[in-house]
């Protein structure tokens, strides 16, 4: 006995000498939540980190709220460092703040318009290495600088980053394009096409974050923007959309809305006989009224009729988005790696001109989405009030 | 690590020296050998002699050059 | 008491001796080669089961009831036998060395990076030589009381990383032709199925010896199962980036997020890893004491189990300078060391007691 | 070679079934020499020999009677026996009519009570005496008799205290040992039921009785127990922990090796399993033997409810043992260094909860874990109704008031006070005492190293689990090694009807509970 206690004692000395590097008590850490990578006139990295401020969360019973009081009361608080890299900015807050910095429940990272400028790809080292931050993060675009979208408030959501994540994964809830997680930004950047798209988030004129639509990168670097009206072309050009609204303007100033419940797309690439490479896009979709302006009878031609309208106007969103993209020269489509997977060989041999022939690549369209539903009436309440709308009177006695 | 070595080496002795003191000549030999060879590895190790030493080159020699050769005929 | 291993707990013996690395490093090392292809690879790994099952299969109907090292003695004679057995010795001593460090590393990288690796490194070798000091039946009850929990644990974290599965990831099929896919079966095909072969020093304590081959196959039938499914998940998930990551299949559990609750469970991975790997170092720290006894004709391992897993300790980061040199090891020195060590040497016994001891 | 005559010895063999207790050449502690004496001839000197020998023993009373000229001696101990029926069973019949007395049969013959023995010696008189009998002496016989009238005094029987259930008997065993194995026969009526008496300790003469059914319990067992209890070397038997302690397989262990109940029901049900017990005069309580780890996890509750109730319990007692050792520790190890597993919004409510505390986390636990210890320990010491205001006093007030003082955070009272509850679902005392020890340690390496300590820890700890044995049988068992016929009575209990075999992990001669098939569901007609 004496003897195994003797052992145990000299163990538990050695342990304790040499061990507990790791050991860091909750109080002594800041949480990070997000990141915001900006880049200064100088060419320096401005990183903007946002903290929980625990004392004042809702969840651990402060008075919370990001509205209204002083800064002090928020259950966050951000502070930013300039930097040579990321790295090193981030190394930076060490000096700054009186505790250790803590990344494994970073969410977010904000990438300002001049970061996105000048390539993203220089993070990319750092995001994927460091063992603290999981790919699950949202990355996020803004033109303005991410210090300002990350310092917006996002009520009701206390803190921040929380609310930007949310918003992020709302609209990613609509189309894989909007999923904007660091898993699927590395993956785009590494495949073929070489060109991600990120979800783009801007203050409205309140300076309240609101998502704006996608910002399309080749490569790491940022080359245009598109806003929702035309990302939604994008979506359908790309895959599975879920609860996406459509409007198609009518003859009397009004309009019909559509919601197109869910869409399908399915990307070919053809090698005709002339060895010319045409993508053909073919997109199935149900839809359903969201409102209608005419007060014609719902019968299966206007069925049929409304539905060729919504294909038009899907159509259209395509064609222009597409359009858009040639003449941006950014595969956001992911056409290259469309080709890739079916036709190795043939990429292969187009890899060295792809930049070239994306921007005149031809692409035709199917479209057929099927309007299935018009909701809980089945025709405009206003169709009563027009003597066809109503039912035929009876006449003569009996039924008809 | 030096020190750490020479710590277990310690314990060690101490915990099994009954054991040490009844067991045949030949597996005090081998017991000896053992923790004195493990404490050289420690103080190889932490005076930054291992990066010269390469004490796996005569497996390398040997085997490399083979392995190459079936990774060259797949 | 005769210590006895049942066949249950031979075949999860068996799996955790593959797969405590395997799970690590199998798909990292297959993605140096192919990645669209990747998911067929570890079925080759039935090849290489065969092939092992065959070998210990022979040798178990040539030398029954003996151990390697007791088979090189008798029938080579006490020099040539010793020199063999010095030799499968050293390989022992490198294997279980490599997988050390192999753990030790993985632990500090991902877990506990502010901590030296060698302090790491020496509480994983105190268990596993508490472990072997307690004898090759209670390892393999270990063995049979963590199987479990991992079957249990694991499949639940894939599960709920399988929404991120893409399957355009696995096109274009043999769009490099069969080369990579060869050359990509290599290492798990020399180095992880041929570690099976350790079995065959403990083949004086199975309670059937006769089925050694079949529990060979049966176990590598299971492991082909998990490795297939692991790398056809990471390769789903994780897409082109696995040929630069380290532990891609770690960073299929980092990238799981469902809600605002489960996530961030690699953790647990971990540990469930951890727990694996140490049986597998364990397993041979076994092997390489009871070679050492037969070699000495010593009475018991219980004073070679500390003062070897000392050694094992300090070697295993005198030998390997950075992981670098352990990536070496595993991709271009075992292959062809294992094969000639671990299939070569019971071939020669096998050939030698056949010709000359009629 | 001295102390190896002290021990005790076999008296019974095993085909004689006998539970009474008889003595033969069984020395005197303190008179070596007086094994071999015989008895004096003259009463006399009898009296003189033991008025010396218990000298100063105020309790022993002598009466001599004359009887047509015999003189007989009495002599017993006050308070061991009963003295209305040395009154009825001794005297009134001796002194009633004109008897003749020649030799000790004449006397036994004319005696109204149950047991006599004859005493050959002034050592047997020695023993006889300890044991609550009236010695009877005739003048001019060197020998005696030992008449039994005893009334050894001991509490009735109650219920069962220590391990209560909601159905099912409710007796427990008593302090003395014929009547506990009075109880036991009432269960099993059968001459198979077999008992074996040995008297161990030297001061105290303790009588320790081996139990099994003969024709199921393994032989091995029966002999590693006998060679076991004859190994002890003692002045004194005080209860059966003692020769736990000295049969235990493992001396170094936290961990219960062999298995204590108080309720015959119990012990009889265990019997037919082909375990074996003891039960040591003295001692309320049955050790049973071989134990396995599942067997602390099962409360015989669960042999009294049905069979698919039990499940949703059983599981949650595993789960429970694992929580009690485990949850401080996580606590320590998720607050410290592994904060990542943390949802982020617990991991907020962490930190502000935290903040302002004085200590690290890991202190704050062994503090608060040392503190729950203390109180459990008040409580139990303490009458029951104090007990329960301490225990009230305590985690109530002094918590809510450490909380407000800001000396600890919530969520340690929390993580604490549902390790206390998590350990005491477990139905077996000696399971709890050791995982609230091995919860301190695991405290310390979650401090030290995080989840990845407790983790090495976990594997030690495992190791030695299935390292370990109890009489043969490995302690893990039927787990690892996994014997898949037994984990009927692990995780689940099955429906007796599916139990048909004894389990195997005991190796019973007859693993057959019954030779016919005993009636599933499906067998039954439907009326």
């Amino acid at each position: 006995m004496k003897r195994i206690l003797i052992v145990a004692a000299l163990f538990v000395c050695c342990l304790s000498l040499t061990s507990c590097a790791d050991h860091t008590e909750v109080n002594d850490m800041n949480v990070v939540v997000g990141l915001g990578l900006d880049e200064t006139k100088d060419g320096m990295t401005r990183v903007t980190a946002e903290f929980v401020n625990p004392q004042n969360s809702p969840i651990s019973g402060g008075q919370g709220g990001s509205s209204g009081g002083s800064s002090k009361s928020k259950a966050y608080f951000i502070r930013d460092t300039t930097g040579p890299s990321l790295e090193d900015a981030i190394k930076q807050f060490d000096q700054i703040l009186p505790h250790r910095m803590y990344m494994a429940h970073n969410t977010v990272v904000v990438f300002g318009a001049t970061y996105l400028k000048h390539g993203i790809e220089r993070a990319f080292d750092y995001l994927e290495r460091n063992r603290y931050l999981r790919r699950n993060q949202m990355m996020i675009a803004t033109t303005g600088s991410a210090n300002r979208l990350l310092a917006a408030p996002t009520d009701p959501e206390p803190t921040n980053a929380f609310g930007l994540r949310a918003l992020a994964e709302q609209a990613a809830a609509t189309s894989p394009v909007m999923d904007s997680e660091q898993l699927h930004i590395i993956k785009q950047y590494l495949s073929p096409s070489h060109a991600p798209v990120l979800i783009w988030m801007d203050l409205d004129q309140k300076g309240r974050p609101m998502q704006k639509g996608v910002a399309l990168l080749h490569g790491g670097k940022i080359v245009d923007y598109l806003d929702l009206p035309h990302a939604e072309g994008l979506f359908w050009l790309k895959g599975e959309t879920h609860q996406i609204q459509v409007s198609v303007p009518c003859a009397n100033h009004h309009k019909t809305t559509f919601r197109i419940v869910r869409s399908n797309t399915k990307v070919t690439a053809i090698q005709n006989p002339h060895h010319k490479l045409t993508f053909i896009v073919s997109l199935q979709g149900t839809a359903e009224i969201e409102s209608f302006c005419s007060t014609e009878l719902f019968d299966q031609t206007l069925y049929q009729r409304i539905s060729q309208q919504v294909d038009t106007a899907v159509l259209d969103k395509m064609r222009q988005t597409m359009k858009t993209l040639q003449t941006d020269d950014v595969d956001a489509v992911q056409f290259a790696a469309q080709l890739y997977r079916h036709h190795p060989q043939l990429w292969r041999k187009l890899k060295g001109s792809w930049n070239q022939d994306f921007t005149h690549l031809p692409v035709s369209y199917h479209v057929h989405i099927q309007v299935e539903r018009s909701g809980l009436i089945a025709q405009t309440p206003t169709r009563w009030l027009e003597d066809q709308g109503k039912p035929p009177r009876v006449q003569g006695g009996g039924a008809k | 690590m030096s020190e750490m070595s020479i710590l277990f080496a310690l314990v060690l002795w101490f915990a099994q020296r009954r054991q040490l003191r009844a067991a045949p000549i030949r597996e005090r030999v081998i017991w000896y050998a053992m923790v004195g060879l493990a404490i050289s590895f420690a103080f190889v190790i932490s005076w930054h002699l291992a990066p010269n030493l390469q004490p796996l080159a005569w497996i390398d020699r040997l085997f490399d050059p083979l392995t190459h050769k079936l990774y060259q005929i797949l | 008491m005769q210590i006895q291993i049942s066949r249950v707990q031979l075949i999860t013996i068996l799996v955790w001796v593959v797969l405590g690395t395997g799970i690590v490093t199998i798909p990292a090392a297959i993605a140096q080669f192919t990645i669209h292809d990747a998911w067929m690879i570890p079925l080759f790994f039935l090849f290489g089961g065969g092939g092992v099952a065959l070998v210990a299969h022979l040798f178990m109907k040539t030398f029954p009831h003996q151990s390697l090292a007791q088979a090189a003695e008798n029938s080579l004679g006490h020099i040539f036998g010793s020199g063999l057995v010095i030799w499968i010795l050293i390989w022992l001593y490198l294997a279980v060395t490599t997988i050390a460090r192999e753990l030790s590393a993985f632990a500090t990288t991902v877990i506990l990076p502010h901590t030296p690796e060698y302090v790491i490194s020496a509480f994983n070798l105190f268990v596993v030589a508490y472990l072997v000091y307690l004898g090759l039946e209670v390892i393999a009850r270990v063995n049979e009381f963590i199987t479990p929990l991992v079957l249990i644990s694991v499949p639940i974290l894939f599960i709920l990383s399988v929404r991120n599965f893409e399957f355009e990831q696995f096109l274009p099929m043999f769009a490099d032709g069969m080369s990579p896919i060869a050359r990509a079966a290599v290492v798990q095909l020399l180095d992880y199925s041929l570690e099976m072969l350790i079995v065959l020093q403990i083949i004086p304590t199975l309670e059937s010896p006769q089925t050694i081959g079949k529990d060979i196959l049966i176990a590598s039938a299971i492991i082909t199962g998990i490795l297939s499914l692991i790398v056809t998940l990471t390769v789903g998930i994780v897409g082109p980036s696995t040929s630069y990551l380290n532990y891609p299949v770690l960073e299929i559990v980092r990238s799981i997020r469902i809600g605002k609750f489960i996530e961030r469970l690699d953790t647990l991975y971990v540990m469930g890893v951890v727990s694996t790997l140490i049986l597998k170092v364990a397993m041979f720290h076994y092997c390489l004491c009871d070679t050492w006894k037969d070699l000495f004709h010593l009475s018991s391992i219980r004073l070679l189990a500390w003062s070897g897993g000392l050694v094992v300790w300090t070697g295993s980061l005198f030998l390997f300078g950075n992981m670098a040199d352990v990536y070496h090891f595993i991709m271009d020195t075992a292959p062809i060391y294992f094969l000639l060590t671990m299939v070569g040497i019971p071939l020669l016994l096998i050939a030698t007691q056949k010709l000359f001891k009629k | 070679m001295k102390a190896k005559k002290l021990i005790g010895r076999k008296l019974s063999n095993i085909k004689t079934c006998r539970s009474q207790r008889t003595h033969r050449k069984l020395p005197h502690p303190t008179s070596g020499d007086a094994t071999e004496r015989t008895l004096p001839a003259q009463i006399a000197k009898v009296q003189e020999w033991i008025e010396q020998e218990w000298h100063p023993c105020t309790d022993l009373q002598f009466r001599t009677l004359r009887v047509n000229q015999h003189e007989l001696l009495l002599v017993w101990i006050q308070g061991l026996v009963a003295k209305e029926y040395i009154q009825s069973g001794i005297l009134q019949p001796l002194l009633s009519g004109d008897l003749t007395l020649e030799t000790l049969r004449d006397v036994a013959d004319h005696l109204q009570t149950v047991t006599i023995d004859p005493i050959h010696t002034l050592d047997d008189c020695n023993v006889a005496l300890e044991d609550g009998k009236v010695v009877i002496s005739l003048d001019g016989q060197s020998r005696g008799l030992a008449v039994d009238v005893s009334k050894i005094p001991g509490r009735s029987l109650e219920k069962a205290e220590n391990e209560p259930t909601l159905h099912g008997p409710q007796e427990a065993f008593v302090e003395n040992a014929a009547t506990n194995i009075s109880l036991l026969r009432k269960r099993i009526r059968s001459p198979r039921l077999k008992i074996e008496t040995y008297i161990l300790g030297s001061y105290s003469k303790t009588s320790v009785s081996i139990l099994y059914i003969e024709g199921i319990t393994k032989p091995a067992l029966l002999t590693e127990m006998r060679e076991r209890l004859l190994r002890i070397h003692t002045d004194m038997v005080h209860d059966l922990n003692d020769l736990q302690e000295y049969i235990a397989d493992e001396a170094f262990t936290l961990f219960p090796l062999t298995e204590e109940t108080e309720r015959p029901e119990r012990v009889a049900a265990n019997l037919l399993q082909g375990r074996a017990g003891i039960i040591a005069d003295g001692s309320p309580f049955c050790l049973m033997v071989p134990a396995t780890f599942v067997n602390f996890l099962t409360s015989p509750d669960d042999y009294y409810m049905q069979y698919s109730l039990v499940l949703p319990l059983r599981v949650l007692r595993h789960v429970m043992y694992w929580i009690s050792i485990l949850l401080p520790a996580m606590y320590v190890a998720l607050l410290t260094y592994n904060q990542d597993l943390l949802p982020t919004p617990l991991l907020i409510s962490v930190t502000a909860q935290h903040a302002g505390i004085p200590f690290p986390t890991v202190v704050e636990a062994l503090l608060m874990l040392a503190a729950f210890e203390a109180l459990r320990e008040a409580g139990t010491r303490l009458p029951r109704a104090v007990g329960q205001s301490v225990s009230i006093v305590g985690t109530l007030i002094i918590g809510d008031a450490a909380v407000r003082a800001g000396l600890v955070s919530p969520g340690i009272i929390i993580a604490v006070a549902s390790t206390g509850v998590a350990s005491f679902t477990l139905p077996a005392l000696g399971l709890v005492s050791s995982s609230r020890n091995i919860q301190f340690l695991f405290v310390i390496v979650a401090g030290l190293l995080g989840l990845y300590g407790i983790l090495l820890l976990g594997m030690l700890l495992v190791g030695h689990l299935v390292s370990l044995r109890s009489f043969g049988v490995p302690y893990m068992s039927p787990i690892a090694p996994m014997i898949w016929s037994d984990m009927k009575d692990v995780v689940i209990r099955s429906p007796w009807w599916a139990m048909k075999r004894r389990p195997r992990q005991f190796e019973p001669q007859n693993p057959v509970r019954s030779d016919r098939m005993p009636p599933g569901p499906k067998q039954q007609k439907r009326i």
